[in-house]
């Protein structure tokens, strides 16, 4: 294996913001500007670096990965080498982890919380936890890095979080550690079941693409891939820790966790479950949809009864996963490839709306919508911003959310068997609108409320400070980014996709007579 | 003539336990407990282990026994303890329980249908070691030249267990000088 | 005396090389010099003794390990089979070292706040570990015995160590109990093999059936003789007790909160490590040909192991009685290893590498215990954990370490043996086990992060429960934090502990 | 001599039982300790029986290891008993549950 | 400069306008206003510049935007007659109506968000114009809904703007969801949806034309031209700036519905547009009747514009898409002219909207009221007007098919003059009935100009040979066809005869029955049930009201409960308590009793025995 340059820089990404949180840690009595710039480092460069290796992304490495780094750690034994590289799914959301990484971060920096060197620290901790999850080919580092960055999220919830953090913090990282701990015996399932030696993706790959293993078999790893990266995900049933444990983390830990941590089940069921096991997947197919549109419709609903702000963002969040496990069930590159897009701009637009919150809060002393009102008028850039944010999350086109929600739904009309899911699905886009839309009434609109009047007047209300501009635009101009031009994520990956999962020509080809070209209206040359 | 003999002394261990056990009072106890081990080194002569029978008194029924009742007397526990008479709950248990390591014992021992007998051979005078191991002897000096050959790293060891229980019994009862 | 038996048995002292054995030696002697130390040393100097202890047993740390360097690998059998040698047994004499220097440490440590005898304490503690170390070389049942003997025993003494408290005493008295009647059962099953195997009317019958290896050839012939399993069983009854497992597991909780918090730290580690390395000799040596009996009776105790463990360690508040019950759970685990020795042979050494990480993290916490204990360390609650995180940030940085790593979590050690455990065990195929271990952990996240929250998460309690004791000096921050270091390096790169083959 | 291995067996395993039912039976501990004791006698008698039987020396040997052992044990455990005597006045295993829950 | 460009130009002058005031010009209103007018006008010319250059074979442009497998989303012009009609009719009325709103909205804080808004409009709905492809369609369609629901809910603090942009907005995408899936399903129909791509199919093999997506798609049109069930969004969106009611809820935004039929006619089957044509007649006729029952000027204006998009969807229905097309640009023509008038008269009324609080406007405001009259006229079909052409070709389409239609459309065509006869009588004439009607005074120029221009369109917009050859292709085409059925000379004249004695009678009857400058509504007084019942709008809103407030919010409610009591409470807490429970029973285990524990010594070696001796064949 020649390691490039480049493979350094990719190990860079991970290695920077963790030094730099040992760093921040141990720098207790740094004053605080140089904190803040040490760190700023350390949330800055894995962006930079994530941009460049976008630029220098080979796509004809179809099959293959870019920057390909592999080192032993001593666990050669059973297969397991640090193996770290790219592939034109990872690399999305590697990117999206630099880029709310670095809005976290911008945020985190100038915010008022004690202790800020260890809550930095945790911060660039769990982003360097972040960038490895995606840039590791090693199933096992892979879960190994997931688990890195979780850690942190406890302890911060724990020290910062809000009310009622003690039980939350708890009970969210059992719950994830069970989600966890169900996908790590999946993983360790199908190093032994496979019989090739080594928890390389690459190797069980092209191993399992020549002898598969059994139906039951790939059924029952399945299950267990499933329920456990289905529970990080909040899969239905199982997405009780999301919504408490969201309202009450700090925004930094929100934003990082919800943002793209919770995309690390997405992204194992997407590139590890369903390409080699694509029996298990076609067995609990089912299963699956019910508990999607359970996430879409249950939850929406549920999401509607909301007044808390953070707790109804928390349950948008849970719903809108179902869209991507939608996604998934079609198994066909048109499904996974909006799952794809979905991931990124949901992860873009869920980090921005519960920054926003945060900012609310500071302003309106509440996170209940029912008492606010009249916000816009004394702080409007706020104001676009979060409409900003929740046209985003409603998927409205020109942010990247649209692109994903669309690409699931016309991958869910390809097939006959799927073709009904469509509208139930769809229906999810209209709960969105309203519970967004109210939310953006109460809390912006109309007159002010009451209680809320005296709050308003006091002259803690201004708009948007730059340190919390700069955080935000990141956040939307990604998003636009994603919005205007998805051929940058979907180019690459409907090619890798293409590798993955099976293709077959669905596209009815009729034919097509050219139009007599009369002074009709309608005279049209087809191209 | 020897079968009787077993039997005697068989039921002596047994009975002498057995009151040991029951006996409310711990010095009658500790006088049933001599007997049994008393006993005990009999049923040792009946299989030729004249040399352990006699450690056995020295040390069991001489020393052991001895400092027990040297204990029991320093304490002055030896008002009788009668309770566990009345707590029916302990002696229901106990009796339960006992009865099912009898039968269990029994149905393992009683019989030879699951250990074969084997006959007994003869005892040798000068014991030759062909094969592994000693032959059966009661010549003492075998005894000890095998504990200083094959078992020497063993005995070394229960030399420094014996140094290691007096440093114990040293460090837990001495009384506390005040310094420090 | 015929010339026969003489050369006969100077076949046997012929093989009583007695460098094998240097580093018991070694410690025996340290242990015996420093009883002569403190005779011949003025007593305003006897703050020697421990460096002494500490020092010298580094030293002989020192020269274990250039022989284990210069060691073939290969098994080999010393002092007429009494003790045997592998690349198993000298990475555990290290490692039984390692622990009683740390409980050396852990005692200078708990002694300065006790009016008691000092030296015998490190005597006891290193004769302990030179008969721990000859213990997991034993070969023959003499030899088990009479180490296993001389551990227990030293143990009922260090439990009761601290002899005007009560507590302690009271937690002597009932390992004491407990451990004979254990040895007692342990005896019976030893007898009955040695008798069983050695009857001239069965066939294979050995001559010398004390022997693993003659009892092995034995039990391979016949392996569904009745007595035969009883004594097996009654043996491994008698490890149960040992190394915590269930039903032998009760005395635990009480026994660990009463003895001296260094005591409790060396029982944990250190005792329960002997139990099972003697356990996992037993199972693929003599035991082997009853493993297909023998699986699904530990398998059932594992179970039961893991989930008494955590469940009961879940609601206790005392912060011993925790780490006994969670030391419990941790037995559980490492049974679910053992099984999988039976049928994978890399398994041993995923439970000798649980065994080290398990060591690092208890020490780490049982230090931080060490530390904050006044001289009434039977009742630590976790109240008195509350706000550690900013009266002690070093101390509760190495707690938050030592408790993740006790809990499973990367980047630390304890997720790496984990990780070796759940693959072996997979390999044998043990999916039930897995699942239940999956349940043990999940609960164990509970209890362990709870303590860390009582740490960090502090409701601003009044200072009053603070816990004042003495300011660490570098040489307690240079202990703990290698405890600490170790731990994370073994999480990141295992391959600094050069275990698994 | 016509008795058997087993017959002396049986009288251990009975020993054996016995001594175990001191153990459960009795509240003294000073009593509770000889039963231990006596459960180690009978485990003696049955390695005799079987050294006896088998013919071979080993398990004299390990007798003679055990009585070593068994004294060390009984010192150990009445001195520690006297200490905890000394502090509560008592060696009724009922009073000397301090250490619960 | 190719016109290809020129189009692109067309398209983003407007979005590079609302940037640049979103990040620059947001404290600068002025400067804002002049920038989005400027924008405005850009479009006319490139407009006419992409005019003149299309040649007759129209301007045809495509690029790919996202490809997933068979998946792909390309963006493209398709700048044929029907969208050079339509984007000529946007860019300049909507250039008017910038202009119009720099006097208008002189004197308001947020000006520079208003013009942001324009501008943001102006693009999208040139995007529906230009697009060539139906998901094309749909971005911009969904762009449109969201700048409406901006400039909606312009007055942020104003809680009826607040509602009614929620609620245009939520009304929108329940259209929408028809729509979306409509699109996915026509993709993996006819494998994709270029519009003239789908045409070529469907004239190789009209087989493939599906009555369900059809339907599915003309959901869309539903939501976004108000019509039946989801009209209610439309007169409350007249919460926003009169400026705004007049670009998007008249002239173009709610006609884009009807672009979007026309576009599509070819994928729809009879049935469907049978259907959509009595769908059409119903709401002219709902509408006309519902306008009675309002006093707000603008709200009248709003339902006669629902009836207008009812007769653009009749027109449509009974398969003459020209007439509708045609129909809509008049109506554009002098909606807009209505809506402003409206506009300068509140105004000049300071921002008084009920009419029976006006009165005697004439006298103040001449040049306003003139305009407005012609409006009126137009609306009214009277002969000559450019209303009369467009009205008066869909009557004779209607006549020509069915009775039903025609007698709802001609009583409809009565309505229509009636509440607007209702409107002058009690608005213009008579004296001022507050003080702020007395107040009232005429607007300035730039609010004139755009009144004087769009009234002088009202009256010559609907001779044909007056327009550019290039546009209204398809309308010529449409006429020639009505034209071409048998009968329609005769159905000619009754219509004439019909239609001129619907409007004169609707104009003299309000004249008597309201009277000039009544104080209050007569028909109220006169017949209180009556008039209750055309307010009551067949009590749409309230039905809705109770569904959302009563229905959807409790059972979103209930559901909440179950998640946090039985997901929550019982699995996830549940077994917790149970672990915890349990602990507490082992926990309690430790009796601290050495004989306690001495019991588990003895069951352990009976369980052992017991094991070996195989008591326990479990094992």
């Amino acid at each position: 294996m020649e390691h490039d340059t480049n493979s350094f820089i990719l190990l860079a990404a991970i290695l920077v913001p963790l030094v730099t949180g040992v760093i921040a840690l141990l720098g207790g009595r740094l004053n605080t500007s140089a904190l803040r710039s040490i760190s700023a480092l350390g949330f800055g460069i894995p962006l930079i670096i994530g941009i460049y290796l976008f630029c220098n992304f080979d796509a004809s490495l179809i099959g293959e990965y870019n920057f390909e780094l592999r080192a032993p750690t001593g666990l050669e034994s059973i297969g397991i080498y640090l193996h770290l590289g790219l592939n034109a799914i990872s690399l999305p959301l590697f990117l999206l982890a630099g880029v709310v990484g670095l809005a976290a971060g911008l945020y985190a920096m100038n915010s008022k919380a004690e202790r800020l060197n260890l809550y930095l620290a945790l911060l660039l901790f769990m982003l360097g936890g972040l960038m490895g999850t995606f840039a590791s080919v090693d199933v096992f580092f892979f879960y190994f890095f997931h688990e890195f960055a979780l850690i942190p999220t406890f302890i911060m919830i724990g020290i910062w979080g809000g009310a009622g953090r003690r039980g939350a913090a708890i009970e969210m990282t059992i719950y994830l550690t069970v989600g966890a701990l169900l996908s790590l015996l999946g993983l360790i399932a199908l190093y032994v079941t496979s019989g090739v030696d080594s928890f390389s993706l690459l190797e069980l790959r092209n191993y399992l693409s020549e002898q598969p293993l059994s139906e039951t078999v790939q059924s029952n790893i399945f299950a267990l891939l499933l329920f456990g990266f289905g529970i990080l995900v909040s899969l239905f049933p199982f997405h009780s820790w999301a919504p408490k444990g969201y309202a009450v983390a700090p925004s930094g830990a929100a934003m990082l966790h919800a943002g793209v941590l919770k995309k690390f089940g997405l992204y194992g069921l997407l590139q590890i479950a369903y390409p080699l096991l694509p029996e298990g997947g076609e067995h609990w197919f089912s299963l699956i949809v019910w508990l999607a549109l359970g996430n879409i419709l249950f939850i929406g609903l549920v999401t509607i009864a909301q007044k808390d702000l953070k707790m109804m963002l928390g349950y948008s969040s849970v719903m809108h996963m179902g869209y991507a496990f939608l996604g998934l069930v079609t198994f066909s590159v048109v499904g996974v490839g909006g799952a794809l897009l979905m991931m990124v701009a949901h992860g873009l637009s869920v980090a921005l709306l519960f920054m926003l919150a945060t900012c609310i809060y500071h302003r309106s002393q509440t996170f209940d919508m029912s008492a606010m009102g009249g916000l816009a008028t004394k702080a409007p850039v706020l104001a676009a911003f979060f409409v900003a944010g929740t046209m985003a999350s409603i998927g409205l086109p020109g942010f990247g959310n649209f692109w994903g929600e669309f690409t699931i739904f016309a991958a869910l009309a390809e097939t006959e068997h799927t073709r009904w899911l469509v509208a139930p699905a769809a229906i999810g886009i209209i709960i969105s609108a309203i519970y967004g839309l109210r939310a953006v009434a109460n809390i912006f609109f109309g007159q002010p409320k009451e209680v809320f009047v005296a709050q308003l007047e006091s002259d803690t209300v201004v708009d948007l400070k730059l340190s919390e501009k700069v955080p935000a635009l990141i956040l939307i101009i990604a998003l636009v980014i994603t919005g205007l031009f998805p051929r940058l994520l979907s180019d690459n990956a409907n090619s890798e996709l293409a590798n993955l999962y099976p293709v077959e020509d669905t596209l009815p080809h009729h034919e097509v007579m050219t139009l007599p070209s009369t002074t009709d209206a309608h005279k049209e040359l087809t191209h | 003539m020897i079968d009787i003999l077993f039997y005697v002394f068989a039921a002596t261990v047994l009975i002498s336990a057995l009151v040991m056990v029951i006996a409310p009072n711990a010095v009658n106890a500790a006088m049933a407990m001599i007997v049994s081990f008393i006993g005990t080194a009999a049923l040792f002569v009946l299989l030729e282990a004249y040399f352990l029978a006699i450690l056995q008194v020295l040390v069991y029924a001489g020393a052991v026994m001895v400092l027990f009742l040297f204990i029991i007397m320093l304490l002055d526990v030896d008002k009788s303890e009668t309770s566990y008479f009345n707590d029916k709950m302990t002696l229901g248990a106990s009796i339960i329980g006992f009865g099912m390591v009898v039968v269990l014992v029994c149905s393992a021992f009683l019989g030879g249908n699951h250990l074969p007998e084997p006959g007994l051979l003869p005892v040798i005078e000068n014991p030759t070691g062909e094969g592994l191991g000693i032959e059966y002897t009661t010549s003492t000096k075998s005894f000890g030249y095998s504990l200083f050959t094959k078992y020497m790293l063993p005995f070394q060891v229960a030399g420094f267990l014996l140094l290691a229980a007096m440093i114990g019994v040293i460090v837990v009862s001495k009384k506390q000088e005040e310094n420090s | 005396m015929n010339e026969l038996l003489a050369e006969f048995l100077h076949g046997y002292a012929a093989t009583n090389e007695w460098t094998v054995i240097m580093p018991e030696i070694m410690l025996a002697i340290l242990a015996l010099g420093m009883l002569g130390a403190e005779m011949v040393l003025p007593k305003n100097s006897h703050g020697l003794i421990p460096r002494l202890a500490m020092w010298g047993q580094a030293l002989i740390l020192v020269v274990l390990l250039s022989a284990g360097c210069s060691f073939g690998g290969d098994p080999k059998g010393y002092f007429s089979g009494m003790i045997e040698q592998t690349n198993v047994t000298h990475m555990m004499r290290a490692f039984f070292l390692v622990c009683s220097i740390f409980v050396c440490y852990l005692g200078q440590i708990y002694l300065s706040k006790q009016n008691l005898a000092k030296t015998e304490f490190y005597h006891l503690v290193i004769i302990i570990a030179a008969a721990m170390m000859l213990l997991v070389q034993s070969a023959h049942f003499v030899m088990l015995f009479v180490a296993l003997e001389t551990v227990t025993v030293a143990f009922y003494v260090l439990v009761a160590y601290c002899r005007n408290n009560s507590l302690s005493l009271e937690a002597g008295l009932k390992y004491l109990v407990l451990g004979a009647l254990s040895s007692g059962i342990l005896l019976f099953g030893i007898v009955l093999l040695y008798g069983v195997a050695g009857n001239p009317e069965l066939a294979g019958f050995s001559r010398d059936s004390l022997a693993y290896g003659e009892l092995a050839k034995f039990i391979e012939l016949n392996p569904d003789n009745l007595l035969v399993k009883v004594g097996a069983l009654l043996v491994i009854a008698g490890i149960c007790f040992k190394i915590g497992a269930v039903p032998f597991q009760i005395w635990v909780p009480d026994v660990y909160q009463g003895a001296p918090t260094p005591v409790t730290a060396y029982l944990a580690v250190a005792s329960k490590a002997a139990g099972f390395i003697v356990l996992l000799t037993l199972v693929r040596g003599p035991l082997a040909g009853l493993s297909e009996f023998l699986v699904p009776v530990l398998s059932f105790i594992a179970a039961v192991t893991i989930l008494f463990g955590n469940i009961t360690a879940v609601t206790q508040r005392n912060v011993k009685r925790l780490m006994g019950l969670s030391g419990i759970a941790h037995a559980g685990y490492l049974l679910v290893g053992v099984i999988a020795a039976l049928t994978i042979d890399w398994a041993v050494y995923a439970v000798i590498f649980y065994l080290v990480t398990y060591l690092l993290a208890s020490f780490a916490v049982f230090g931080v215990m060490a530390h904050l204990a006044d001289s009434a360390d039977a009742n630590q609650e976790l109240e008195h954990y509350q706000d550690l995180a900013r009266k002690r940030p070093f101390l509760s940085g190495i707690l938050t370490c030592g408790l993740g790593s006790l809990a499973g979590i990367p980047p630390l050690g304890g997720f790496i043996g984990k990780l070796f455990l759940f693959v072996a065990a997979f390999q044998a195929g043990l999916y039930g086990l897995l699942a239940i271990s999956v349940i043990g952990v999940v609960i164990s996240i509970y209890y362990y992060f709870g303590w860390i929250r009582e740490c960090y998460f502090g409701t601003q309690v009044a200072e009053s429960e603070s816990v004042e004791s003495a300011p660490l000096l570098t040489a307690d921050r240079v202990m703990l934090g290698a405890l600490v270091l170790g731990t994370i390096a073994i999480g990141l790169v295992p391959a600094v502990l050069p275990i698994i083959p | 001599m016509t008795i058997g291995l087993n017959a002396f067996l049986l009288v251990s395993g009975l020993l054996f039982a016995i001594g175990l039912l001191g153990v459960i039976l009795r509240k003294n501990t000073l009593v509770i300790y000889m039963s231990l004791e006596l459960m180690l006698n009978a485990v003696n008698i049955a390695l005799v029986a079987f050294s006896r039987y088998n013919g071979t020396m080993d398990g004299n040997i390990f007798v003679f290891f055990i009585i070593t052992v068994a004294a060390a044990e009984v010192a150990v455990g009445l001195a520690i008993i006297v200490a905890l005597f000394r502090r509560r006045q008592s060696v009724m295993v009922d009073q000397l549950n301090a250490l619960s829950r | 400069m190719t016109a290809t460009q020129t189009l692109l130009f067309a398209l983003l002058t407007p979005l590079a306008s609302a940037t640049l005031i979103a990040f620059f010009l947001r404290r600068r209103g002025a400067l804002a206003s002049y920038v989005s007018v400027a924008a405005a006008a850009a479009i006319f010319v490139f407009t006419v510049l992409a005019i003149r250059d299309m040649g007759d074979e129209g301007i045809v442009a495509s690029w790919d935007w996202l490809t997933f497998g068979n998946f792909n989303v390309s963006m493209g012009f398709l700048f044929d007659g029907t969208s050079a009609t339509m984007l000529t009719m946007v860019a300049f009325v909507g250039f008017l109506i910038h202009v119009f709103s720099l006097g208008y909205m002189a004197d308001d804080g947020a000006r520079a968000r208003f013009f942001g808004g324009l501008s943001i409009f102006m693009f999208s709905m040139i995007g529906i114009i230009l697009a060539d492809n139906l998901i094309m369609i749909f971005i911009f369609w969904e762009l449109v809904g969201f700048s409406s629901y901006m400039l909606i809910g312009h007055y942020l603090n104003t809680e009826e703007a607040a509602a009614a942009s929620k609620k245009a907005f939520i009304v929108n995408r329940i259209g929408d969801l028809g729509f979306l899936v409509g699109i996915v399903y026509a993709y993996w129909h006819f494998g994709t949806t270029n519009l003239s791509e789908m045409q070529g199919i469907i004239l190789a093999n009209s087989g493939l034309i599906s009555a369900t997506i059809a339907a599915l798609l003309a959901c869309g049109f539903i939501g976004k031209s108000a019509q039946f069930p989801l009209h209610v969004w439309l007169p409350d969106a007249m919460a926003g700036p009169t400026p705004v009611s007049a670009l998007i809820h008249a002239a173009t935004m709610v006609a884009a519905g009807v672009y979007f039929l026309i576009r599509i006619e070819f994928l729809f089957p009879d049935s469907i547009k049978c259907a959509i044509a009595i769908l059409g007649t119903s709401v002219a006729v709902y509408a006309g009747f519902s306008a009675y029952g309002q006093n707000d000027i603008k709200k009248i204006l709003a339902y006669s514009t629902l009836s207008q998009l009812g007769y653009m969807a009749a027109a449509f229905g009974l398969g003459f898409p020209g007439i509708a097309l045609f129909h809509l640009i008049t109506h554009a023509f002098f909606k807009a002219l209505l809506f402003l008038g409206a506009g300068s008269i509140i105004h000049g009324c300071h921002h008084e909207q009920d009419i029976f609080k006006m009165g005697g406007i004439f006298k103040k405001m001449p040049i306003t009221s003139i305009t407005f009259l012609i409006g009126v006229l137009a609306l009214c079909g009277v002969y000559g007007l450019s209303g009369f052409f467009s009205k008066d070709a869909i009557l004779i389409a209607a006549g020509l098919q069915g009775n039903v239609l025609f007698a709802m459309l001609t009583l409809g065509a009565f309505l229509t003059a009636g509440y607007m006869g209702r409107l002058v009588w009690i608005v213009f004439f008579g004296k001022p009935k507050s003080k702020a009607a007395e107040k009232a005074h005429e607007s300035g120029f730039t609010m004139l100009l755009p009144l004087v221009v769009l009234a002088a369109l009202s009256v010559v917009g609907g001779y044909m040979n007056l327009w550019p050859e290039q546009l209204g292709g398809i309308i010529r085409g449409s006429k020639d066809a009505l034209h071409h059925l048998d009968g329609y000379d005769a159905m000619h004249h009754t219509v004439l005869i019909l239609g001129s004695a619907a409007c004169i009678v609707g104009l003299l009857g309000s004249f008597f029955f309201y009277g000039v400058g009544a104080t209050e509504d007569r028909l109220e007084k006169k017949a209180g049930p009556v008039y209750g019942f055309l307010k009551a709008r067949l009590w749409f809103d309230e039905i809705y009201g109770y569904y959302v407030a009563k229905i959807q919010q409790r059972f979103a409610n209930l559901l909440s409960v179950l998640d946090i009591f039985v997901i929550k409470g019982i699995f996830v807490r549940g077994t917790a308590g149970v672990v915890g429970l349990l602990g507490l029973g082992s926990k309690s285990l430790h009796v601290g009793n050495i004989h306690g524990y001495v019991y588990w010594f003895l069951i352990g070696l009976i369980f052992f025995w017991g094991v070996a001796s195989g008591l326990f064949k479990a094992f």
